[in-house]
């Protein structure tokens, strides 16, 4: 037997105290085995240790929510006994290792998320940030990602409809890579992972566990260093094939009757889903290692127990049902095996040749691990700009091609295209719009989805960052006619154990919890990826927001694409003209600076639903929220996918630069037939809600705005051409 | 019309297309698991898309070898109508049922994109309710659909009218020799195609194309 | 007995992957690199002493599934 | 001179393409297939004479280009 050591605590990335906690919660001394169980469980990856006590205060229940956070993925009602199922997590540090496999695992593991609640998942998300498009590494870290997550999406025949993609030299040392899985599963057919009763057969299934990344959840809970690349811990290989008859095999036991729970094998392996099970059932768990299906010689109890090997389930089955279940894993190729069995002494026994290795109360692993008050300090938010603090100097028509064929801008063609999102044939919105659309299989209704932060904004300000990530989803999907129903989150943050840092992660949970609040959008989900940092630099703080919403009719729904030449352009919402933070100051005046644009949550409300109102009722078709770049990029962006100009006139008395690139929130951009202005306007004044007549479809391909003119060919070559030419082998 | 699709491990595209079956014949098709021995009594074969056996080694390597091939075979040496789409045209080269191969497209990335195709074959069970030079638009999504043989059975593909669908000049996703997207064995019963005309049925997908294709099985099988 | 099989493109058959090797080569400043190609190799346990039969069986495996000859030569090496 | 390289996944990594060919030679009948693995062979042309200059710069290809030695192992073949 190893002896514990200090020092084997500390490699087990636990605290002196939280091994005090231990010895007392078991009444001695941990072996081995049992401290390795320890430090997986309560890592922050799996314990939430520092964000537990302030995940609190977001809100999780509505009448739509059927399950709120707590289960492997969120569940919300969307009418006629059918519901959606989805969450979003992260996988940055293995990416960064090794961006293929990193990815590819990432999608696999929130796959199996989704399915083990019953769902079939039908859409796939992913939110992605890379270092400086010139640091020496962004270019092979992309090519990695998007491949990655190509390989094993397309493999499993989920669409992915959409995503995120940022650069920033912020996150040269450590890129964010976040994947969401939405499925769809009947109310009355969900699964859980509570293990309750006893005497009833754990199973196994799934592929064969071999050494891989043992320590991964304890890796992804720790900063990074320059030698952290060296020694360069295990990274796991996907195995998107198996995932898919896994799939498959799962949703066919679940077609029976004969699980009592089910839980996916996700970080830290063994280890998590079974005390997980355990203590949500309130339940003891008694495996046996000697069955589990091994694909190395000589594993030790500890390597089984931590193993991350992907593609992996444990279910607990009705007793006598095993051997239905295993004629289906049989069928599909996957091994099958009853490890353990449930009992009603609260503890987690793990025998391995004919030896108790680990005894231990089931609650210690999971309810008692330790939750953390971190000190924390609110950062004074940037000052505003002053009123002309910036560069008008420029002529707008070099602006806006320059942004628009900008970094965070450009067009993400490059990226898409590399991953299926036509497959399932029920992906209405591919890619490019501003929120996916995907119809329910088989009924006349549709799914939502868009992911959302900027993070520059959460940065400068991160209680009203929080606040504008929530917002812009909700934006985005009111912009095509959903109704939003919830959100899963992925806060991805530097070291908690720096108060400033802290100080960002309670602030933007806060401006989170205040926007689902007024929006009536409930968190169902999410996850936490800390210490993103490397050599003491964090990475800007990214609460990635994931939002689905519903379309009752799939007919009814919006696009951004211009359609007719002759409408109508209508600005809904307020303009101020808030040029902080924005993407103009940076591209054309070469600063981050200003402070981050107010969103009013009244105002944005008022202003979502009078647009998805239309869109409801036949009316609107066309169109754009405003974000990144300001009114004229949304206008430039509209003209592009529709391949028709259009125009923007300045109302008198504004500054140009402010009006055509500020960054003000709450806003949409209409085209609408000329004949129903008038009705529009007076709907709009009736509803309280600032409409403006800003432009004109155009039958020439120009855009043009406060006297310049740009061919769209001019702006479509710069916007298409930042990813290919950046991706490009230098030759 | 009887038709049936084939699902192998990790075929994905199954669903895809039993959905279209049963809107163009009104039944649903037989769904085939690839180790049964016997495909039922059809008119219609399909090999659906897909990543079966993961596309490890080659795509549709293994499942060339699957039991269910041997009457996949047969049938199509009766004359019995096969169709692969992608995956499946993928399974019947590695099976010579088709001849030549689909290598890895020439980028050495997966593409996924609505493609501009030239029907230039009107003169078969797939494609009758087309006119030959029509351009159609159907999306591919595929890593490997880069079309490779040699002259000689170029030559004889394109001599014998065998080429059914190409890629629109300027349009090729992949690198395909001669911009071949489809092609017919020499009975004319056997079509292998990498894009996808069972996604682009229904107006709300992005467009109708495909639909003469099934419309002309079940107006040929019929 | 172990073995290991080669699978190759042949030649005059476009080996795009590995010409891109040879394009990152070169931009890694690997000047001297000329001609890269870029084929599987397949490692095989074999429960079989006698090498005629092993070799025998590989080459029946390479040709049922292991290569395509339509566009693939191969090679077998025991050790 | 030609060198070979072969890139391959370190022992106890996953080898998915390798299960999966073992298992298609045993439904194909080839009982006697133990352990199947699947790497890559990168057939290299140099234009170097010397073979310990060789050697050095095809290590360097190796650990800046041709293996994630996270995952892989490499071998190095001069011919
Ligand atoms: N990683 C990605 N994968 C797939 N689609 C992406 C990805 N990144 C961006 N997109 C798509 O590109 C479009 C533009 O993205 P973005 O500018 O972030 O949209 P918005 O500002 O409306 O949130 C969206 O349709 C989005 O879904
Ligand atoms: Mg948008």
């Amino acid at each position: 037997m190893i002896e514990i050591t200090p020092k084997i605590v500390r490699e087990h990335g636990l605290s002196e105290d939280e091994y005090g906690r231990i010895k007392e919660l078991m009444g001695r001394a941990p072996n081995y085995v049992e401290l390795g169980i320890f430090s997986v469980m309560w890592s922050e990856h799996c314990s939430y240790k520092s964000t537990r006590a302030h995940l609190r205060r977001l809100p999780t229940t509505g009448p739509q929510v059927i399950q709120g956070p707590g289960e492997n993925a969120g569940v919300v009602d969307i009418g006629d006994g059918d519901a959606v199922v989805f969450k979003m997590e992260s996988h940055n540090h293995p990416s960064f290792i090794e961006p293929y496999q990193g990815a590819a695992t990432g999608v696999g593991g929130i796959m199996r998320d989704v399915f083990t609640m019953g769902a079939r998942p039908v859409a796939m998300m992913n939110a992605l940030r890379f270092g400086a498009p010139d640091h020496p590494k962004t270019r092979h870290l992309v090519a990695g990602v998007v491949s990655g997550i190509g390989g094993y999406g397309n493999c499993m025949g989920v669409p992915t409809v959409g995503g995120e993609v940022n650069f920033h030299a912020a996150y040269n040392g450590n890129i964010l890579v976040n994947a969401m899985c939405v499925g769809v599963a009947r109310t009355d057919k969900i699964f859980k992972s509570a293990a309750e009763g006893a005497g009833n057969p754990v199973v196994y299934i799934g592929s064969k566990t071999g050494r891989d990344g043992i320590h991964g959840a304890t890796m992804a809970s720790a900063e990074f260093n320059e030698d952290s690349e060296e020694k360069r811990p295990t990274v796991q290989v996907g195995d998107p094939f198996t995932e898919k008859l896994l799939l498959e095999a799962c949703l066919e036991l679940m077609a029976t009757d004969a699980i009592i729970a089910i839980q996916d094998m996700g970080a830290a392996g063994l280890t998590s889903s079974s005390a997980e099970m355990g203590s949500k059932g309130g339940s003891g768990i008694e495996l046996d290692l000697d069955h589990v299906p091994q694909r190395e010689a000589n594993m030790t109890a500890y390597d089984m127990m931590l193993s991350e090997s992907q593609e992996r389930m444990l279910a607990v089955l009705k007793p006598g049902r095993e051997a239905e279940a295993e004629r289906i894993f049989k069928k599909w190729e996957l091994d099958f095996a009853v490890i353990g069995i449930t009992t009603n002494t609260g503890r987690l026994i793990v025998k391995h040749k004919g030896e108790v290795v680990a005894d231990m109360p089931v609650h210690a692993l999971s309810e008692d691990a330790p939750v953390y008050q971190r000190p924390f300090t609110h950062r004074t938010p940037a000052a505003a700009l002053g009123p002309d603090d910036f560069d008008s100097s420029k002529p707008i028509a070099d602006s806006l091609v320059k942004m628009m064929s900008s970094a965070d801008l450009a067009s993400r063609r490059w990226v898409w295209e590399q991953y299926d999102h036509s497959v399932m044939a029920d992906t209405v919105q591919a890619p490019g719009g501003d929120a996916a659309v995907v119809r329910v299989h088989g009924t006349n209704k549709a799914l939502a989805i868009s992911t959302d932060v900027t993070p520059r904004y959460v940065r400068a300000d991160p209680f009203e960052g929080g606040k504008q990530a929530v917002a812009e989803c909700w934006r985005n999907l009111s912009a095509v006619g959903a109704t939003p129903l919830a959100v899963t989150d992925n806060l991805n943050f530097g070291n908690p154990e720096r108060a400033e840092t802290m100080g960002e992660i309670v602030g933007a949970i806060d401006g989170i919890a205040a926007a689902c609040i007024a929006l009536g959008f409930p968190v169902v989900s999410g996850n936490c990826s800390l210490y993103n940092e490397t050599n003491g630099e964090p990475i800007l703080p990214t609460p990635a927001i994931g939002g689905v919403g519903l379309i009752r009719d799939v007919t009814r729904t919006a696009s951004v694409a211009l359609k007719r030449f002759g409408d109508v352009l209508l600005l809904i919402g307020d303009t101020k003209g808030h040029l902080g933070q924005s993407i103009y100051l940076r591209e054309i005046d070469g600063r981050e600076a200003g402070s981050a644009p107010p969103v009013d949550l009244t105002h944005e409300k008022r202003n979502g639903d009078f647009v998805r109102g239309l869109i409801e009722a036949g009316r609107v078709d066309t169109v754009h929220d405003v974000s990144d770049g300001g009114l004229l990029v949304a206008v430039t962006e509209m003209a592009l996918a529709g391949n028709i100009g259009a125009s923007v006139a300045l109302p008198v008395g504004v500054k140009k630069v402010p009006f055509l690139f500020g960054e003000d929130q709450g806003r949409y951009v209409l085209s609408v037939p000329a004949a129903d202005l008038d009705r529009i306007r007076a709907e709009a004044r009736a509803a309280k809600v600032s409409c403006v007549d800003i432009g004109r479809v155009l039958n020439t391909p120009f855009v043009e705005a406060a006297s310049a003119s740009v061919s769209l060919a001019v702006l479509r070559k710069g916007h298409e051409s930042f990813l290919p030419q950046l991706m490009r082998a230098p030759s | 019309m009887k038709a049936a699709v084939i699902v192998f491990p990790a075929s994905n595209c199954d669903r895809d297309a039993a959905t279209a079956l049963e809107y163009f014949t009104g039944t649903k098709p037989a769904m085939v698991w690839h180790g049964e021995s016997d495909v039922p009594d059809v008119d219609l074969i399909v090999l659906p898309g897909g990543f079966s056996y993961g596309d490890y080694l080659r795509c549709g390597a293994m499942a060339a070898h699957s039991r269910i091939m041997r009457d996949i075979k047969k049938k199509a040496d009766e004359g019995v109508a096969v169709l692969g789409i992608c995956n499946g045209f993928q399974i019947l080269a590695e099976s010579g049922l088709l001849p030549g191969t689909l290598l890895r497209n020439a980028d050495l990335k997966f593409v996924c994109r609505p493609v501009n195709l030239v029907v230039e074959e009107s003169q078969s069970a797939f494609t009758r309710k087309y006119s030959t030079g029509d351009h159609v638009r159907f999306p591919v999504a595929h890593g490997e659909g880069n079309y490779f043989a040699d002259d000689e059975t170029l030559k004889r593909l394109e001599g014998e009218g065998r080429v059914a669908f190409r890629y629109a000049n300027g349009d090729n996703p992949n690198g395909s020799i001669r911009n071949i997207a489809g092609i017919l064995n020499e009975k004319r019963n056997v079509l292998g195609m990498m894009p996808h005309p069972e996604r682009v049925c229904d107006a709300m997908l992005g467009g109708t194309d495909g639909r003469p294709l099934f419309e002309s099985l079940v107006e040929a099988l019929t | 007995m172990k073995a290991r099989v080669f699978v190759t493109l042949k030649n005059g058959v476009l080996d795009p992957q590995g010409k891109a090797i040879g394009n990152a080569l070169h931009n890694l400043g690997f000047a001297s690199v000329g001609d890269v190609r870029q084929g599987k190799v397949i490692e095989i346990e074999l429960g079989e002493s006698d090498s005629t039969r092993a070799k025998a069986q590989l080459k029946d495996m390479c040709e049922k599934l292991l290569a395509n000859t339509v566009i693939e030569k191969y090679e077998i090496e025991l050790r």
